[in-house]
């Protein structure tokens, strides 16, 4: 049930991905009282994204709150309101920011449920972005999901279409956990089919983006279409790519990876955090070690540069995995025969 | 800006049950007395903070509380846990990491919790509760229920940035929180003095917030001045901040016993021996004639033979099954 | 809390160069409308916010400093880097990601630093160069020497903790960190009035921090407010913060043209026609006789004609070399 | 250089941990007056592990400074003191604390001197905690090396002896670079031989602390003693381990590890973080795709159970890898030839 294709319905439209988590976000807001937004410029401004443009129109701002620029105070706050009843969805509008909440985010939210051996729990989705190539220098282009991907009590949702990411929004919100929920910036104006009819996509499934049987590209949010290119670029050269989206860091379908793995015996990861001990690392090691009696060539990574992201375009383009590097990977890959 | 808050209702209707408060501040004074002693014959796993000498700020402030309003607590809080209603055995076997205890062993002393009673839960981040209880305090204005939310806190939390992230929005959504902030004079082996610029109370007031200052000795005083703060926040009057002077008699933790270096034997007892929140309270209650020495040492015996049983329940109590280790990471 | 300051010798002396100090605030204003043209032509990658209208703030206290002080900088720095002395031309090639920017095109708009003037640096996170400025301040104490740092900060940033937690250690160890606060009404497209609970000068008072405010577009006004803090901390009286009010004409960010659903034209209009800094201090030249306006043109002219010749150079400077992405991640 | 018994002195003497991080700060702040120690409890109580017992005495209030608990502000300030003529040595009593204050120390510190294309730079050296089995629960037995490892521009120091904790703290104080030096807090006590000459151990140099040609134990940290005691008894099963410690998670010796997997053909990686998305998740993909050719069996990896860490002992117990745990996954493994 989890390609558009096979889904039970014939009414599609079309979406960009910031439509469709707007779209999630105001479905679940009619369903359930108790789910709310807050954070900066999340109400008349809509994000500076103006992704959530419209809600407090629709939801009043009791309902759409703007706070003050204090991250670690409003997060907080949702982990207080989670506990207590509500289904707050918080936005920290740069991924970056990150570093000013994961006090709250891995040493509260995280935590508490298993703290108070399962009577507290934090129904919080805690949204924000990633991506780089904004032009946006090294404190607004980063990309990370490796930190709150590393915290058990922490579900991470990464999407890569307009269609993952509302079925996979709606799933964040109604979870009982708190769920992190990260948007490359660089694709909310990409388009794609998403179904009138409601649906869901449960948290933790993998998603066989395109198949292939020479080698697995697991790639993960906007790298699914760079992966996508990639692989489209390689099949006129008689390459087939399956591409294969965990979707979700945590939970992490590793059966699924793992079996594409054995089938294809060869492996790219690509992922936009920094390479070196990011989420990448942790693919990587999973079908490495599971997929070993078939792997006919080292698994192979591909991420952001281990540097901080510089500003100029000429700098900053080296520093993201691109389709050319990974059809250069791949090709490399394959000839190793 | 105003500091002393219109004198509610609460304040001036019948009062509360003073034996019931003595007898809940004795408690927690056997009670920490045991911990003390797990500690010491080594039976208790880690360490643990004591809030003897704290009694009052407790007590005086859950008694102006009820069932269904909200606290959060600190490393030291088996007082609060206490005066919110817990019983002291299953906060024994959390102590002891026993499956019977309030977190099935899996908390301990730092994170007790009683949803129960309210009880949020403790923390070992300072001023880790303050986003906790803020937030409760906003769940209950989109709620539209009457409850309240208090955030203990120490001196110490008053250097945490986020304490002023959430007076802030506090004050300006007029969300029914509570702010306790327990001064005893020390955060850890460090005077208050060498930490806290300026006076506290102008902190809470810069952000709107009316604020009061009060002996945390004096349990009735404690009392009447939650009372009047509470009146102001359940009446949708927004935030109020409670500053509490008062003394811890044993170390930060159990374990720190050498304390001449930060503090004299001299200063402690005069708060032992001057300012304990239970003496002062068995004599009014002596003197208003509300109870005899017969009657106090009788209730002494009997909560001793309680605390003890307690103790010997969670003694007595099994471990977690191992399989627990791994359950309840997500809801 | 004393608010106002002893007026210190450094403004009772001899005073600036007010012809300076206008041609610095022309700079700026030239300066930001050539970003905005080079935005809009798509020659500028990425976005950058403009501080049109309140170049009496930077120009006022940087005039107050010296070439060895300290400032940190924010998103909105471009006006306190050129009033601390850095040349358009460099900057205009940093906003375009060439190699003879000051960082190379490595740091862009919000991060332009330019340590020869004592500027450590711009920083896009709000708020995220309090610790710096303040440890500055505690460099300079250990250190010995007469500096002071400044710390330019926006309204928005009172909402981050951090800066109660720096004021704190500033005042408890009377560091030479002066905090300057540009209220311009706006944090992104949220007005103040909706994230500020209580008076903003009273947060920096209940931390024993003498404060002022002052009107942010009379830089007369401001360099008096700021050459009195400064003297101040200069003589090891600690840390100072001064509130300038202030107004950004253009948005948040150049790409913010529709600004109707925050703030009015009306409101727009006001601050240029009535409140300009550049305007006033002209009026005022004009009035003592410092300048004619025949002068205050030509000096125009000039400025135009270096500040094109800046863009030009940057338009024409070449990127940096792709090598140059790995270099300078480790000192 | 970097083993005791290679030392060009035949002075040494025994010192605890404590004692040999106490030693390298005492003498760099003797040797450089801009070397200052701030944090919380620093000065008379010379912190609550004692570590800083008796700098204070020497050096004064002015050098050792106690602060608030403000971490984010006063690690902030060691930024600012760093980029201005001075060298920090900022202590943060708890690993777990990092969630405060990795705004500091990933979008400042680590940023500064890139951002500036190199004009500032930031010679500060953060000292933390990890380490779990203290009965401290969730929020105070973190060890949480793998967020700062993923951020470029940060040096990252894990000694796993009191040899090695000295030489490494010295260089970690001269580094003009921002470093970020965990501690065991379990290992405190912990003996070893220390030369009373003066020494220094360079960043990036992974020591080999067993030798052997069946398997090598990539092993960071106390995780290393750990890693001995299961040698030695795998030993006397005829399964002779090679003890590798990288020190140095960032910079990370590549070579020196699969080196020593390429000879061995065996590889298990254990670190005391969470297992998932963690340090080991690297070191595994390093020498997976570094030796995949000489490999004989898929590289295991051991860490802390992916659950928040539990109070009572005999669920902490479990969540850490222990001597027999390792032992008998590298039976397993040895068997699969
Ligand atoms: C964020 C954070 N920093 C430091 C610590 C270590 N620590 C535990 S308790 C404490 C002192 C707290 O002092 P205070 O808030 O006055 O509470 P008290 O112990 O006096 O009751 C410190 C520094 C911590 N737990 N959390
Ligand atoms: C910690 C943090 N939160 C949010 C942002 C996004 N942001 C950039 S500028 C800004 C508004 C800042 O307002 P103010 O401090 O008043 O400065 P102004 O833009 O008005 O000059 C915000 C919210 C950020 N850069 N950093
Ligand atoms: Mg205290
Ligand atoms: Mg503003």
């Amino acid at each position: 049930m989890s390609s558009p294709d096979s889904m039970a319905t014939d009414e599609w439209r079309e979406l960009t991905m910031a439509q469709a988590i707007r779209e999630a976000i105001a479905e679940e807001m009619r369903r359930d009282e108790s789910v709310f937004v807050i954070g900066e410029d999340v109400a008349e401004a809509g994000t500076p994204f103006k992704v959530l443009s419209g809600l407090v129109e629709e939801f009043g701002t009791d309902r759409v709150l703007d706070t003050p620029i204090s991250e670690p105070g409003f997060t907080g706050m949702g982990v207080g309101a989670a506990m207590t009843g509500r289904r707050p969805v918080v936005d920290i509008m740069f991924g970056d920011f990150l570093g000013l909440v994961m006090d709250q985010v891995a040493n509260q939210a995280a935590k508490v449920h298993y703290m108070s051996g399962g009577k507290l729990s934090v129904p919080l989705t805690i949204r924000t972005t990633m991506g780089a190539t904004r032009r946006s220098a090294a404190q607004h282009s980063q990309s990370l999901h490796a930190w709150v991907s590393h915290i058990p009590g922490l579900k991470v949702v990464l999407p890569s279409t307009p269609y993952d990411a509302k079925g996979l929004m709606k799933s964040a919100i109604r979870d009982n956990s708190p769920v992190v929920f990260f948007e490359d910036k660089m694709n909310y104006q990409q388009r794609g089919r998403v179904p009138v009819a409601e649906y869901t996509i449960p948290l933790g499934l993998a998603d066989i983006k395109r198949p292939g049987k020479d080698v697995t590209l697991i790639a993960t949010s906007s790298m699914v279409l760079v992966a996508l290119e990639a692989a489209e670029v390689l099949a006129q050269e008689g390459i087939e790519c399956e591409v294969v989206d965990p979707r979700t860091t945590v939970p992490l379908d590793r059966d699924a990876l793992i079996e594409s793995v054995r089938r294809t015996t060869r492996a790219v990861v690509i992922d936009e955090g920094h390479r070196s001990y990011g989420v990448g690392a942790e693919l990587a090691a999973v079908v490495a070690e599971g997929a070993f009696y078939y792997l006919d060539a080292p698994v192979r990574r591909l991420g952001a540069m281990d540097v901080p992201i510089p500003f100029s375009p000429v700098l900053e383009d080296l520093t993201v995995p691109t389709a050319e590097g990974l059809a250069a990977t791949v090709r490399e890959l394959c000839r190793r025969k | 800006m105003d500091e002393s808050l219109a004198p509610p209702d609460a304040a001036s209707g019948p009062g509360p049950n003073w034996l019931r408060a003595y007898r809940l501040m004795l408690t927690i004074r056997l009670f920490e007395d045991r911990v003390n002693d797990l500690y010491q014959r080594k039976l208790m796993p880690g360490l643990a903070h004591l809030s003897s000498g704290e009694e009052g700020v407790a007590v005086g402030v859950c008694t102006a509380l009820r069932d269904d309003d909200y606290i959060t607590s600190t490393h030291r809080g088996h007082g609060h846990c206490l005066a919110k209603g817990a019983s002291p055995d299953l906060m024994f076997a959390e102590l002891l990491g026993k499956a019977a205890g309030y977190c099935g062993g899996k908390g301990g002393s730092m994170h007790i919790a009683d949803q129960a009673r309210g009880n949020l839960g403790a923390n070992a981040i300072v001023g880790g509760s303050l986003g906790i209880a803020t937030g409760a305090g906003l769940s209950i204005k989109q709620r539209g229920t009457d409850q309240v939310a208090v955030s203990f806190i120490g001196d110490g939390a008053l250097g945490q940035g986020v304490l002023y992230e959430v007076m802030n929005m506090a004050s300006l959504w007029k969300l029914p929180v509570i702010y306790v902030c327990e001064n005893n004079l020390y955060g850890e082996y460090t005077p208050g003095a060498e930490t806290v610029a300026g006076k506290p109370l102008d902190r809470a007031l810069a952000f709107g917030i009316p604020a009061t200052e009060v002996d945390g000795q004096d349990v009735r005083a404690v009392y009447q001045a939650m009372a009047t703060a509470v009146a102001h926040s359940r009446g949708g009057g927004g935030p109020a901040f409670l500053l509490c002077s008062t003394y811890r008699y044993f170390g930060h933790h159990v374990g720190d016993v050498d304390r001449g270096y930060y503090r004299s034997r001299e200063e402690e007892q005069f708060w032992r021996e001057h300012r304990d929140p239970i003496t002062l309270a068995r004599e009014w209650l002596e003197a208003e004639g509300m109870a005899d020495r017969a009657s106090l040492e009788g209730l002494a015996e009997e909560l001793t033979r309680e605390l003890d049983a307690a103790v010997e329940f969670a003694l007595a109590a099994p471990f977690p099954d191992p399989d627990q280790v791994a359950t309840d990471v997500f809801a």
